[in-house]
């Protein structure tokens, strides 16, 4: 990694050490934060989970990658509660989560922010904030109505805000609805909140699609600073610049199972991965291979172009076959 | 299709384009990049004719098109991808593509086959609704209902977001295919990167406005583009 | 008890009432033992009724065409002419008179027997409001048969008026019931065509919800509109009825798109959101309906034909051709609105309008015009629902459609919201429920059951019965 | 209170002419809104005739909407009629809407007469004596409904009726009359206002197999009646009642010919319903189709005038305070049966006791009638009753 | 015409007792749909079951007026529980059917003949003021001037009315300013965003439909206390006026609704006033009894230009309109 222009950070050691035994799929953890088991999702004839047993290390960033439709959000929507598995169970810090609902979840501090962002429309972005805080005194009914009760707590809270808006660029928008935020500025929203409860776990859905890369790179730094002050982070991203920079662990998924687990360098260079997600192609210049801009085509530039040739042409019997 | 001195804004007194400038000729790949809430959805959706446009000109083919209604604009072979809420969650994808499709039905079976194509998830399960599918899924039907009705002009905003890696790629080599078959195509893209190597002019937008602009390349390495928006982390 | 006068005369003296000269009514305080009387103090909470002085006519039996024998027959009338008040009867043994049967009033020193007539009827004239002792003989009874109990001899008592009548109907007795069964079988086909009208109303308002978000309150005045026109073309202006309907379907289209295109369109240009666009269409509800108060008054009008007899067809089942043509008409009209919905384009259109209508426009969709079909759609539809229910109820009426709303909401809401045949499922599910549960609860809650079921079965199915769910993240 | 302080204290002073302001709460929209033509009718010709007359008193009318309990446009017109001083209210039609103002009314010190109403609960009201009714009894009603229905020979009747003050009270007198002749209600079903359609009831009662079927409603019988005939039941068989004894004519689709029904009301001999459409006609230029409780509408007015002028005032105490007696209530008038004659008596100083185009009506001191004369009648072919009794 | 008494009889409304019932549920169904979303369509429940509460306390089981108050407001929570458990999983424009349905529930029973010795069927109740007016501070006599001349209890009942009303406001105020507000309106917004962030959104929503429906029922009770209790008045259009009225006034407003109820009654009083008055003199073509009937066609359309033309409603903030759904 070389430095970068916006300054602050500076490369980091990633946690190592986060299992025991071998780095296959379901492997141990040396302290896990989740463990789930035999969790299993059907959607009529489709199986879009089915994670036989997967644990996610406390205190480090692990990666949740995997094709589209691999099953990541409907995970993510299994652990937190928000879509019952058909079988299967799962435990955050040694409690089962089964048939817990979604806010206890949250309250237990397993925090998600959601793939399709769910910016509060007609709250200004700074309440949006706020609503993110948790332990509010004056959430309680009756002591709403004194103030008195709750409005130290409440200032805490904001400056909290502020100072969150300010990192995730988004203070200058704090008493503007949140309806009027763009497609990225909501990604930041969606997750700026998230960070507002202080969460033991944080659980993002694709926080940097849609986010301009330099500034991406400033969040990353601070998600890395979160980890420092002990905050566990799973995210699911398609984005591999980020997953390498960050990630401590990366857990690969596809057609709902656990294929590949592993630290990044290692899971990257693992076939099956390459072949199912990333393509073996990651660095080619795409100028190149569409032929926008002369250049070595290189070895991997043809194979790319063969394989989507080919990819394009099976796909296309297999339609006309579906159509039949 | 030109743009000249584009202002444009959702609340009264504010304009969020304040005097953007952008020409395309026929046949180039645009690229648009810049960081969140620049006002390049708002770019795209004023020339669509979903934001109303409060000065300025836009022209395709040399006729203005301000104040054209969106199917008046399809009508003239101008498709689009909207950032977000893309697709009809509670029509199938065979739908959702037949939507795409809307004002020449008979050549469904044609274009369905070009798209299917490009994503073959989605020929595989054309019944299922599109309300279900996950986020990358839903970002491919988005695509091939635009790329259904085979446009002269194809605006696309942030069209990999959300697709897996090699999704991405295909989806960027599709889209240069597609201009290089003649469809002009103006992308916006935070995978910036990606998106200038492929195009053959980009734009900067910052503030409501275009700050730099040049071919691909040029913006790929000036240093001032690299810090402001590209960062570093794809430089490996 | 003193102060409450009772106003008792002849039936003769109403005719002379104008004649202030002639004195035509005795005033005698209400004998205390006449049981009304208890309901006089002040507090009682029972009837403020009591005390009313009565002329009764109808004690004469002179007077009434359908016993002309009686005026015939001095014998059997006897002394009914000197008298104020009036015993009478009729003395039946399984539906048929009994001729011949002597009956003996007895009380105060006055007794008098009389035999019935060839109608088995009766009548004795006595001098006063006091109780009496009835007598049957029983030995003028056919063979075998008694009088059951001790009605054979029983006390008779005056009420308010001058006239006691006592029939006795004497023999088994076992009346021919509709069984519970039959009773079943019928309502369900009622229910069912209760249902598919409300089905017609319902697409309507489902479309209209799918395709728009709008929760269409003024739908019931839509429903209303048809039945209007129907009864000015088909009544007023005398027209077929075959061409009448046809009119008033017409009619009730360019209504549609006149909603649409004075209202709707314009407030859609505006960008109000859905919640204030309710709010207008409850204005616009009130406002037609009292147009139509307006125009039609308060009272219920008829179709031509309307209150045709049932044929019966086979068991217990009942039906008027009016209520097979709806039916049928119901059955054909749905199919091919469903097959609309789902197989044509502008079908498709509406649901992708009502996902994104943003979007829509984006796919080259003319989404004004697809909802201006939209509500033309639902206005036909809607003004046939109101045409049929003229029939199935009978009765055109200003706020007919009114009435239904709810039943055609729960129906679309029980379906699932903006799915065409879930409004289908939902509304025969009413229908059915809104007939048959009749069958144990009171029928003044008969609505109860119907909504009962619907918010039990959203409890269990949240999304409706065919509704689906959205998926989350 | 009621009559006792005697009129002469009053007559003895300079009699003035009388302004009487009366306002009317009769229903002109919603459900209730067919009730209220013929009882403005009746309002209206009533005041025409004593204007006409000229004989001490003057009735201005102020008209205002009662409206039902849906649309509550009694809501805004009680208070209107209220600031605009009327001396007396005429209404409401149903005993619903009259409960939810009357309070409001006796505050004002404003009498309420309303021509319709039988719920029981008006008699002890706490009304400052201010509340009066000519509304028929459903009582004396009920026993001549049940004895022409015994005398017709029906051993099994069934009834449905309209659940409120006005139907169950009656159904109730029916059913207890006509099962004292030897005759059995087998079946009893009723219905809410706003109910539509009846075939679930129609259905629970034919069920039962029914020699005659009373209905006791308003306007929705012209919907129940033919529910019941395209079900089978023979169109000759019902019994009415006031509220639905109408000339239904061609509003019935099916033919009601041999039906029968009640009314209150003596038989007439000058021509009052012709009375009543000339007026109509030339006030408002249409039609008037019906007469439910015109008769009792007129009377209330009449009455209020004569109570006017025997009391030689207008408050509302002071007419309260003569109405029984003007009506007969005391016990010594003298028997009139129109506003002229009555108002020459009252101008010569004497007592007189009003009988008028709806019964003999007496009032007893609670303000309720308590003499009725109720006329029975039968439909011929085309849907028209006559009267069938003298 | 005479405007001054047109003017009176209008202003009379400005303190009268129906329009503080219709504020305080005004203020309530702000509660539940202004501030937390929910499309409560059985206001008229609420009221009618304030309004039989009291009612029926006192006159079957004999209660003092505060206690039958009580017992409306107990009543209130209950029925906002019953509805509440079944329906407040439900979609929003599912909730509004629902509702309603349970409301015409809740008429219907107290309509049907079943439990005719406590409700007095379709008749309804009344004679409970007794202990009510007892309890009335002011000696009897006649109060206020011109259009606004009250009685005794007249004045008692506006009063009173006013009290509750004043403290629905002042509590409405206080909670929508505080993160109890906040969640609500958190939840109104996308309930699963605010689920995630831990806040137990079913537990907020019945609170909310709790606190406006009590203020639904104390609407009930000002409506009944001086008058009666009838249940035709409880119909859907009842619910709906009270809808008119909080869109009049700004739905996620503290003072809208109050202001709503004045203006809605004000329009209906002049129309009422002005109408008849005009046909009398001629200015219109129809006889002052058509005259009624048009009053409701106008009130209709008043009804839609008043939110076509502001559809945030008098207090509402204009802002939010261009981003509503
Ligand atoms: N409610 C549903 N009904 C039917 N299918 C569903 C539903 N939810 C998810 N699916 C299917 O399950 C699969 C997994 O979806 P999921 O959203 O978990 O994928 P993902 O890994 O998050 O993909 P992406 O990277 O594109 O977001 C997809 O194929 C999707 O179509
Ligand atoms: N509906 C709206 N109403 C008001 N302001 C809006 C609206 N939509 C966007 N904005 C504002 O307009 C500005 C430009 O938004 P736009 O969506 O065009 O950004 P963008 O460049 O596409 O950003 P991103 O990369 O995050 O999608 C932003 O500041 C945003 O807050
Ligand atoms: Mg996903
Ligand atoms: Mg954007």
């Amino acid at each position: 990694m070389s430095s970068n222009a916006t300054g602050s950070s500076v490369p980091r050691a990633k946690s190592t050490g986060l299992h025991t035994g071998d780095a296959a799929p379901g492997c141990k953890k040396v302290d896990p934060i989740i463990v789930a088991d035999h969790v299993a999702r059907h959607f009529g004839g489709l199986t879009a989970v089915d994670v036989e047993h997967l644990e996610i290390p406390r205190g480090a960033i692990t990666a949740l990658i995997g094709p589209n439709g691999a099953g990541k959000t409907t995970l993510f929507n299994l652990l937190c509660g928000f879509d019952r598995p058909n079988t299967g169970s799962w435990s955050f810090n040694g409690t089962s989560l089964a048939g817990v609902p979604a806010y206890r979840v949250a309250r237990m501090g397993m925090v998600r922010t959601f793939q399709l962002t769910k910016a509060l429309s007609l709250l200004t972005v700074l309440e949006n904030m706020k609503l993110g805080a948790t332990k509010q005194r004056g959430e309680h009914l009756w002591a709403s109505v004194i103030p008195a009760l709750w409005r130290t707590q409440d200032r805490e809270i904001e400056a909290r805000a502020h100072e969150l808006l300010a990192r995730f660029k988004l203070d200058a928008k704090a008493a503007d609805y949140a309806a009027s935020l763009s497609g990225g500025q909501r990604k930041l929203l969606e997750m700026a909140r998230a960070l507002m409860g202080r969460p033991e776990l944080v659980m993002l859905d694709e926080p940097m699609a849609g986010v301009n890369p330099a500034l991406t790179q400033s969040l990353l730094d601070h998600i890395l600073e979160l980890k420092d002050e002990g905050m566990t982070v799973l995210f699911v991203e398609h984005d591999m610049h980020m997953v390498r920079h960050i990630a401590d662990w990366v857990v690969v998924m596809a057609e709902g199972r656990i294929v590949a687990e592993g630290p990044p360098e290692t899971v990257m260079q693992d076939q099956a991965v390459i072949d199912a997600y990333l393509g073996s192609h990651q660095d080619v210049d795409l100028g190149v291979v569409t032929g926008r801009i002369s250049g070595e085509l290189g070895e991997a530039g043809e194979e790319l172009l063969e394989e989507i040739e080919e990819a394009v042409e099976a796909s296309i019997e297999e339609a006309e076959e579906e159509n039949k | 299709m030109q743009v000249e001195d584009l202002t444009a804004g959702y609340l009264p007194g504010v304009n969020i384009l304040t005097g953007t400038n952008l020409t395309a000729a026929k046949g180039e790949l645009i690229g648009i990049i810049g960081p969140n809430g620049a006002g390049k959805s708002t770019l795209l959706k004023a020339i669509f004719g979903m934001v109303k446009v409060r000065g300025g000109d836009i022209r395709v083919n040399g006729e203005s098109v301000v104040g054209l209604k969106s199917d008046r604009l399809v009508a003239r072979g101008i498709g689009f991808v909207p950032q977000t809420n893309n697709v009809f969650p509670s029509l199938t994808i065979e739908e959702n593509l037949q939507m795409g499709l809307y004002q020449k039905p008979r050549a469904y079976a044609e274009r369905l086959e070009f798209v299917t194509g490009i994503f073959a998830e989605l020929g595989k399960r054309l019944k299922q609704r599109a309300g279900s599918l996950s986020g990358g899924e839903r970002q491919m039907v988005a695509m091939s209902r635009a790329l259904m009705m085979d446009p002269a002009v194809l605006l696309l905003d942030e069209p990999s977001a959300g697709l897996s890696p090699v999704r991405q790629d295909d989806a960027f080599i599709r889209v240069s295919d597609i201009n290089k078959a003649g469809v002009t195509t103006i992308m916006v893209e935070q995978n910036a990167r990606r998106c200038l190597q492929i195009c053959d002019r980009g734009y900067v937008l910052d503030q409501g406005h275009d700050a730099y602009q040049g071919t691909g390349r040029e913006l790929l390495n000036d240093p001032k583009v690299i810090g402001l928006y590209l960062g570093t982390l794809g430089q490996d | 008890m003193g102060h409450n006068r009772h106003v008792l005369s002849t039936p003769k003296s109403i005719g002379k009432l104008r004649n202030p000269n002639v004195p035509r009514a005795v005033r005698l305080p209400l004998g205390g033992a006449v049981e009304p009387t208890q309901a006089v103090t002040r507090r009682s909470p029972a009837r403020w009724l009591i005390l009313l002085g009565a002329l009764l006519a109808a004690l004469t039996l002179s007077g009434i065409a359908a016993s002309p024998a009686v005026a015939d027959d001095g014998s059997t009338a006897s002394g009914s002419e000197e008298y104020d008040y009036h015993f009478s009867g009729i003395v039946k043994l399984d539906d048929k008179p009994l001729e011949g049967v002597a009956i003996t009033i007895d009380g105060g020193g006055f007794k008098e027997t009389v035999d019935t007539d060839v109608e088995g009827r009766w009548k004795i004239g006595v001098p006063e409001k006091a109780k009496y002792t009835l007598t049957v003989d029983e030995s003028t009874l056919p063979k075998g048969i008694i009088v059951e109990g001790d009605s054979a001899s029983q006390e008779v008592e005056f009420g308010l008026t001058q006239t006691k009548v006592v029939n006795l109907f004497l023999g088994e007795g076992v009346r021919e019931t509709t069984s519970f069964a039959d009773q079943f079988v019928e309502r369900i086909f009622n229910g069912l065509n209760f249902g598919l009208l409300l089905a017609l109303a319902a697409i309507g308002v489902s479309l209209i919800f799918g395709t728009t978000g709008l929760t269409n309150f003024a739908h019931a005045e839509m429903v209303t509109f048809g039945a209007i026109m129907a009864l000015v073309f088909g009544v007023i202006l005398n027209l077929p009825l075959w061409l009448a309907i046809l009119v008033a379907l017409i009619l009730s289209g360019v209504f549609g798109w006149a909603m649409d295109a004075g209202l709707w369109r314009p407030l859609r240009r505006k960008g109000l959101g859905l919640i204030p666009l309710m709010i207008v269409s409850i204005g616009l509800s009130l406002a037609l309906r009292y147009v139509f108060q307006f125009f039609i008054g308060g009272k219920t009008y008829q179709l031509p034909g309307a209150g045709a007899a049932k044929i019966e067809l086979f068991g217990p089942i009942k039906l008027s051709v009016i209520d097979m043509v709806s039916m049928g008409t119901s059955i054909v009209v749905l199919i091919a609105v469903a097959i609309w919905l789902t197989r044509t384009r502008i079908g498709k259109a509406t649901r992708a309008i009502s996902d994104n209508p943003a979007l829509a426009a984006a796919s080259g969709i003319d989404v004004d015009r697809v909802i201006r079909i939209v509500w033309i759609l639902a206005a036909v539809l809607a003004g046939l629902a109101g045409i049929l229910w003229a029939y199935f109820r009978p009765g055109v009426k200003w706020d007919m459609g009114m009435h239904i709303l709810l039943l055609i909401f729960a129906a679309v809401i029980l379906g699932g919201l903006g799915t065409a045949f879930g409004a289908l499922v939902g509304a025969i599910i009413v229908g059915l429920l809104v007939e048959i549960s009749t069958l144990w609860l009171p029928p003044d809650i008969k609505y109860v059951g119907a909504l009962v079921v619907l918010i039990v079965i959203l409890m269990f199915r949240p999304q409706g019965i065919l509704g689906r769910r959205e998926r989350l993240g | 209170a009621s009559g006792e302080q005697p009129a002469e204290s009053e007559s003895q002073g300079p009699r003035e002419d009388q302004t009487l302001k009366i306002g009317t709460v009769l229903p002109q929209t919603g459900a209730l809104s067919f009730l209220g033509p013929p009882e403005e009718a009746g309002v209206g010709l009533a005041v025409q005739d004593i204007n006409e007359a000229d004989l001490g008193v003057t009735v201005e009318v102020e008209w205002g909407d009662s409206g039902d309990p849906d649309n509550k446009a009694y809501e805004t017109t009680v208070p209107r009629l209220l600031s605009a001083d009327v001396n007396a209210l005429v209404g409401a039609a149903a005993s619903g809407v009259t409960k939810l103002f009357l309070d409001q009314a006796v505050g004002a010190g404003v009498l309420t007469f309303s021509p319709a109403n039988t719920s029981p609960d008006f008699t002890d009201w706490d009304d400052d004596n201010l509340y009066w009714r000519t509304a028929p009894s459903d009582l004396l009603q009920g026993e001549v409904l049940g004895n022409q229905i015994a005398e017709d020979g029906v051993s099994n009747l069934g009834i449905i009726y309209l659940n409120d003050a006005y139907g169950t009270g009656l159904a109730k007198s029916l059913t207890e009359n006509f099962e004292g002749t030897g005759g059995t209600v087998v079946a009893s079903e009723s219905y809410n206002a706003g109910d539509t359609s009846f075939d679930a009831q129609a259905s629970t009662v034919l069920a039962a197999k029914p020699d005659a079927v009373a209905v006791i409603g308003f306007e929705e019988t012209s919907t129940i009646v033919p529910t019941f005939v395209s079900a089978g039941f023979d169109g000759s068989k019902f019994y009415f009642v006031d509220g639905n004894l109408k000339q239904w004519g061609g509003d019935m689709p099916v033919s009601i010919a041999g039906s029968k029904g009640t009314t209150p009301g003596p038989k007439l001999s000058d021509d009052f319903q012709q009375r009543l459409k000339d007026y109509w006609k030339a006030e408002n230029g249409s039609e008037l189709e019906d007469f439910t409780y015109a008769a009792e509408a007129y009377d209330a007015v009449v009455l209020l005038a004569l109570a006017a002028l025997a009391a030689n005032s207008t408050e509302g105490a002071d007419l309260a305070a003569q109405l029984q007696e003007v009506s007969g209530g005391s016990g010594d008038g003298e028997k009139v049966d129109n506003f002229a004659d009555a108002a020459k008596l009252i101008l010569d100083g004497k007592k007189v006791d009003y009988d008028g185009y709806s019964g003999p009506i007496t009032f007893d001191e609670n303000g309720d009638p308590t003499e009725a004369a109720i006329g029975v009648y039968e439909f011929g072919d085309d849907n028209l009753h006559t009267r069938i009794n003298d | 015409m005479d405007w001054g008494q047109i003017f009176n009889s209008t202003a009379g409304w400005l303190f009268s007792p129906t329009t503080i019932a219709y504020a305080l549920a005004a203020t309530g169904l702000a509660v539940h749909f202004g501030y937390a979303g929910l499309l409560n369509f059985g206001m008229a429940g609420f009221m009618a079951i304030g309004a039989y509460g009291y009612a029926i306390s006192i006159l079957t089981f004999g209660l003092p007026w505060w206690a039958a108050m009580f017992v409306s407001i107990l009543g209130a929570v209950v029925f906002a529980l019953i509805l509440g458990i079944p329906t407040l999983r439900l979609r929003a424009d599912y909730l509004a059917i629902v509702t309603i349905a349970a409301a015409e529930i809740v008429r219907l029973l107290f309509t049907t003949q079943v439990f005719d010795e406590y409700t007095n069927s379709a008749d309804g109740l009344s004679g409970y003021h007794q202990g009510f007016r007892d309890a009335n501070p002011f000696p009897e006599g006649t109060y206020g001037f011109g259009p606004w001349t009250y009685n005794q209890n007249e004045l008692w009942v506006r009063v009173f009315g006013v009290i509750l009303l004043a403290i629905a406001v002042l509590a409405v105020w206080l909670l929508m300013r505080s993160p109890w507000g906040r969640v609500l309106k958190g939840i109104r917004e996308d309930e699963d965003a605010v689920r995630a962030l831990g806040k137990n959104v079913f537990s907020f929503k019945m609170q909310a439909l709790i606190i406006g429906g009590i203020m639904g029922a104390l609407g009930g009770v000002v409506f009944a206390l001086p008058s009666a209790v009838v249940p035709a008045t409880y119909t859907t259009s009842l619910t709906f006026f009270i809808w008119t009225i909080l869109l009049l006034g700004g739905a996620a407003t503290v003072f809208g609704p109050a202001l709503g109820a004045l203006i809605f009654w004000v329009i209906m009083a002049f129309l009422d006033n002005v109408l008849p008055a005009m046909a009398a003199v001629g200015w219109l073509p129809m006889t002052p009894i058509q005259a009624g009937t048009l009053r409701f066609i106008l009130v209709g359309v008043a009804l839609m230009l008043l939110v076509a033309f502001r559809p945030q409603g008098i207090l509402g903030n204009k802002r939010e309109l261009t981003f509503v759904k």
